[in-house]
């Protein structure tokens, strides 16, 4: 056969509930295993109403100074909460990038690490394991800085649980410049070569910090990016919460079965400056963010919610007071938490402090006379 | 871009410094371009590149996308082709990726071709802790890139130094890795000529004479060093030693300002182990031998992680701990 | 649109000249322009006879210890050698990394550069560059040998001819292995964004070292790979001196005209070991090379030629004998090389020979009292 | 794998060593798992990993593909689910492309998690030259890793302590970096325990007394030294130190013997400036000042890029070089 097609592929784009709050029921009919219950529909916009103050109180907390720098979240909840609600609390695991708090949260992590950490705190990261802290553990890695290299990390874990025949799936969360790393490559390559459970969820949000979608990449799609390694693809609106959940778990479902990966492209759109310490208006025109701000994922659900007589404007009060709560409780506990102690630099970096490094926290010196004040009859200044 | 009233009264910092010098040369030579991420439209995260996108025009001044190999490999094969690329790495913990393609590839090309193909290629980078940065933003890894061969390694203190170093590391025909100290992006201003001019690769500078104790340090230290002075008793009479450029260190000026002074402290913000602090000492002890007082000592980062912000101030060197290791050295 | 296809593509895979010499006519009509002439293949067969002979040589000398190592190109000669063909000699730009030795000698490489490089000498790179020598210079980067670094600097040479406006298109070669690596992907996403005059050849000659192609990624093809950079993708018989010779012409000209970025890939295979390091008994069976040896690209246009009533056995035995004068001359030299001067290792790692380097080079030592022997009112030991 | 005769009898090679221990801890720990490029059906390059993936499985020996980074930021991922990896790197030049996920995540996963998650990791590497391989195959990067905290380095000179330390990297709660001198792969043998055993890592090991001086030296260049030994005079009483792990160091066992000796020679493969004979240079004068008879000297690579096979041997340091030094410095 001299000339054939030897391959061919199509995306699908998925979007469930559109900007008008109205859900597609030819998709998603009533008692699919893959659509969102209405109760937990409401129950998880009472958490996205939480998320979000307790995204804004932490903006300020910076402005203040009381934080030295904060990613906002705003605008991308529905993903990271679409994702997180379809993944199995404390079964699953989770390898975050920093834009997805709201699927932290729902799997127990206590808001309060991702604060420390934003305040200059390692202690932000010592999220208690479940695998050693059990019921109290979560199932989860601290923020990944560098970006793009997470996404290894969740595929050694999903590798090891396969090896382990563990029943566990692992998502990992990035953005749409991670894509542009080798490291995003080469996670793909390996998952799909050990065909182990791993789900990968791009949050494109069109911009890496002042670099948008289309500098980053010629592709049409950041889900076809999977087609590279056989990987299952899809976009999806990553702004409609039952799209979100029904991909992912579907995701899941084929992972567990040995199906295979899954890249998913999740459209959204962050509604707030790259960090505290980035002003978008520099690259990004007003429209722009206007035209994002009317397919708000809170804004939707809850003409959703509404339109189903599940909610109304007594229950968003209740609600927000108990935001509020929520929030002033757990920035109080971070505001008042104790200082770290310097020694901490030195007791983590081994299981066993080396020699070296005993003295080096011991004298608070790296020069030898502090070090070995009696090797020529000194005493320490100190 | 032109000076600002003050500008011109108070001097320049760091950044307007280095940004001033990328526009001469950009004007001068037109192989020149700037790259990385976030350099164009948003003049870089620290507004290093402010202003050049818009004067020199999107081709020069280029956006690339999240991906420092990418930025490293491709800037090496422009300066194959004819190119003189200045590429920017956003923070040196970002390094990591590029590190192959620097290392193994801008630093070995020309000698591994026998001169035939070689890189002229400026890599600049924020480098250094103090500004509360997050987790990977604060790191000092110059070491590893003085240890590997074939890159020239520059980390100017001031704004003066910074430009005539810049200009020579960009006319310079092999790769040159310009460490910025983010500290000093903004803390210090000082008069710099505003035509173009150059200070040679490898001459350290004597900020201050001295007979008793050399110290030698470079980067934003050199501001912990001038602080730790005046806690020294009056009678102390310190040399003080900038290096500026770090590879190919100025063995001459260290060996001689220590000849004279008989004793020696190396101020660094990096680890302790395996650092240019430790070269630096193994040096005097080789050619100063007889003539050395007391131990050289070595102040420096400790030998763990850079802390996040809340502890980065404890692990960085700071005036009393350079002071306490200049008076037990003088007491020694 | 709740569910719609978003992206589509297909890959399609060319061969023109199939095992038994046969030429599709109808995919390579005479008179079209991306024919090989058959002047051309005659010229062309009778280089791969050289090329193989060479190749053959080497491997012997490796054996007789006058080599330290040599990977053959045995079975690939058409992939790198169409292509070469569709390059411009002078203007268009080669970066190989080491089984493209045709394409390198078509396009002016004297060979003894390649045997210089794996007896184990730095001068085999000192390829005289055309931008430096003119005429005299040749326009290619030595061999690669750390896997897939070289095609980033293919990338940046595309784009500096782009920024520089020279006709210029600038062609890498890279294994199936080599798609492994972060810098593949790195490389080809700088080149579709930035969309310059770079053309990507894969040889997949389904192994890397011990590793098969389908160990190396779980994708159906190569050649989809380059979708997920919005470049141009193409499967080739890379055995096909004419189908190397057509897609590459065609990827050629696309790049000449901005019209974007082209993977290829060979599929081919290699009738040797992976070096002479290599025992490829212990991972390939004897049967699956034997069904590559009928695929052997000479024997195919051996067998076309005569076809065509351009070659007969009498013309096989003077291109042998040519093929052997030819590599002999080249042998000879090589073997007779002078001896590379020790000071080489330091006079070319900058411009300027710094001040230590120079110590250590003129005294050859690097303890202090040997560099300065007048310290201690020592004499050298020598 | 049993026994040759020939192993019994005239003891194993490095390689029989490491591959005998990989093999015993394997079937200790059903955690442990290798993987790597053509480590598994090919039994690694250099035969390292031989008969492993038949013994235990191609889930536990494992081909992966050409990704270095992949290999190491797979293994961590591998090391937080449980498991207990150990990558392979196939040559010490091919350790740029994972240089990020080793160095800023491999070695910072207890300290920035504060002891919640930890990365049991060995990494495997064939380590240095001498062996006429081609570019990028001879190299000696030990000094990076060292001055990066957070990872413990070895480099073993010989196969029992190969054996011995490799069984302690492998049960270490933290990343290893296990250096294997390529050069001594199969160019000596010797006795080596059939019993599993593990040795401290941690702990440099005294080769000979002496008195006069102290050479320390690691990996392939112990054969070196113990060849420049016969070089020198008869009456020169020579300490040789093998430090074995590289980091931590074993900095008591170096200050005891130079204190004793008062001369020391350094020597390593690696390039001299910036590189661990600095540091071990910096802590003696730090430590023995006042004991020193001479100043320490540094026998090391040259300031260059390694050449290739025809000029290697000019480059490594060699028992003329070493015993220059060690005449010369006994004579100061
Ligand atoms: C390896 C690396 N390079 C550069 C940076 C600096 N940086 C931080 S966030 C960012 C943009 C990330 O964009 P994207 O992946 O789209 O995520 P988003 O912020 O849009 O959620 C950059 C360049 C980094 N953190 N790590
Ligand atoms: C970065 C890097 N890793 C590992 C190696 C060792 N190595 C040399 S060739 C090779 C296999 C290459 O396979 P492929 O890219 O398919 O090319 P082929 O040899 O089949 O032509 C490997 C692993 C290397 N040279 N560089
Ligand atoms: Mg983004
Ligand atoms: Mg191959």
């Amino acid at each position: 056969m001299p000339k054939r097609i030897v391959y061919s592929a199509q995306i699908e784009y998925i979007q469930c509930l559109d900007e008008h709050g109205k859900l597609d029921e030819k998709l998603l009919p009533p008692g699919d295993p893959s659509r969102l219950s209405d109760e937990q529909a409401a129950f998880l916009y009472g958490k996205m109403l939480e998320y979000r103050h307790l995204d804004e109180v932490a903006f300020k907390l910076q402005r203040s100074g009381r934080m030295y720098t904060y990613p906002q979240n705003k605008g991308q909840e529905a993903a990271a909460l679409g994702a997180g609600a379809a993944l199995r609390v404390g079964t699953d695991y989770l390898v975050p990038c920093y834009r997805e708090n709201a699927a932290l949260f729902l799997h127990g992590l206590d808001p309060k690490y991702i604060l420390l950490h934003w305040a200059g705190d390692e202690r932000g990261n010592a999220i208690p394991q479940r695998d050693k802290h059990g019921e109290n553990g979560v199932n989860c890695t601290p923020i990944a800085i560098p970006i793009g290299t997470q996404m290894l990390h969740a595929t050694g874990m999903a590798w090891a649980a396969k090896l382990r025949k563990e029943d566990k799936v692992v998502a990992t969360f990035f953005g749409d410049g991670a894509t542009s790393e080798g490291d995003f490559h080469e996670a793909m390559n390996f998952a799909t070569v050990f065909n182990v459970p791993c789900i990968f969820i791009c949050q494109n949000n069109h911009w890496a910090i002042s670099v948008p979608r289309d500098q980053q990449m010629a592709s049409e799609t950041v889900a076809q990016k999977g087609i590279a390694y056989g990987a299952h693809c899809v976009q999806v609106d990553g702004n409609d919460l039952f799209g979100m959940y029904k991909v992912v778990l579907e995701a899941r479902e084929r992972a567990r079965n040995g199906g295979g990966v899954t890249l998913i492209e999740a459209i959204t759109y962050r509604l707030a400056d790259h960090t505290t310490a980035d002003d978008a208006r520099r690259y990004r025109s007003e429209a722009e963010v206007e035209s994002w701000r009317g397919k708000d994922p809170v804004i939707r659900l809850r003409k959703y919610l509404e339109s189903q007589g599940l909610w109304d404007d007594a229950k968003q009060r209740e609600a927000l007071e108990r935001a509020e709560a929520w929030t002033k409780k757990i920035v109080d506990e971070v505001l008042n938490y104790p200082a770290p102690h310097r020694n901490e630099m030195f007791d983590h970096l081994f299981a066993e402090i080396p020699e070296e490094q005993r003295r080096q926290r011991d004298t608070w010196a790296t020069h030898s006379l502090g070090q070995h004040p009696q090797q020529a009859g000194l005493s320490p200044v100190r | 871009m032109p000076r600002t009233p003050q500008m011109i009264e108070k001097g320049l910092t760091l950044v307007d410094a280095i940004n001033e010098g990328l526009a001469q040369e950009m004007e001068r030579d037109p192989r020149v371009i700037c790259l990385g991420e976030d350099v164009g439209l948003n003049g870089g995260v620290f507004r290093v590149t402010e202003g050049l996108q818009k004067r020199f025009g999107a081709d020069r001044v280029v956006d690339t996308p999240l991906s420092e190999s990418g930025i490293m490999g491709a800037a090496i094969g422009l300066a194959m082709g004819g190119m003189r690329p200045i590429p920017e790495i956003q923070f040196e913990g970002f390094m990591g990726p590029a590190h192959d393609q620097l290392v193994n590839h801008a630093a070995r090309f020309r000698n591994r071709t026998r001169g035939e193909i070689t890189i002229p290629l400026t890599v600049r980078v924020p480098w250094g802790g103090g500004i509360h940065a997050p987790e990977f933003h604060s790191d000092s890894p110059e070491a590893i890139y003085i240890h590997n061969p074939g890159m020239k390694v520059v980390c100017p203190a001031t704004p003066a130094d910074a430009k005539g170093l810049l200009l020579s590391a960009i006319r310079d025909p092999d790769p040159v890795l310009f460490f910025e100290p983010k500290r000093v992006y903004r803390s210090y201003r000082e008069q710099v000529p505003e035509e173009e001019y150059t200070i040679p690769l490898g001459q350290a500078k004597v900020v201050q004479e001295g007979t008793d104790l050399t110290i030698i340090t470079w980067g934003a230290q050199l501001f912990q060093c001038l602080e730790a002075l005046d806690q020294l008793p009056e009678d102390a009479s310190i040399e003080l030693i900038d290096l500026r450029t770090l590879n190919p260190l100025d063995h001459d000026t260290i060996a001689q300002s220590v000849e004279k002074t008989g004793r020696c402290v190396v101020v660094q913000e990096a680890p302790k182990t395996c650092s240019l602090g430790s070269e630096i000492s193994a040096i005097i002890q080789e050619r100063c031998f007889l003539h050395l007082k007391a131990p050289v000592q070595r102040v420096a980062g400790f030998d763990t992680i850079m802390p996040y912000a809340k502890l980065e101030l404890d692990y960085l060197p700071d005036a009393r701990r350079i002071a306490e290791a200049t008076v037990q050295t003088l007491g020694y």
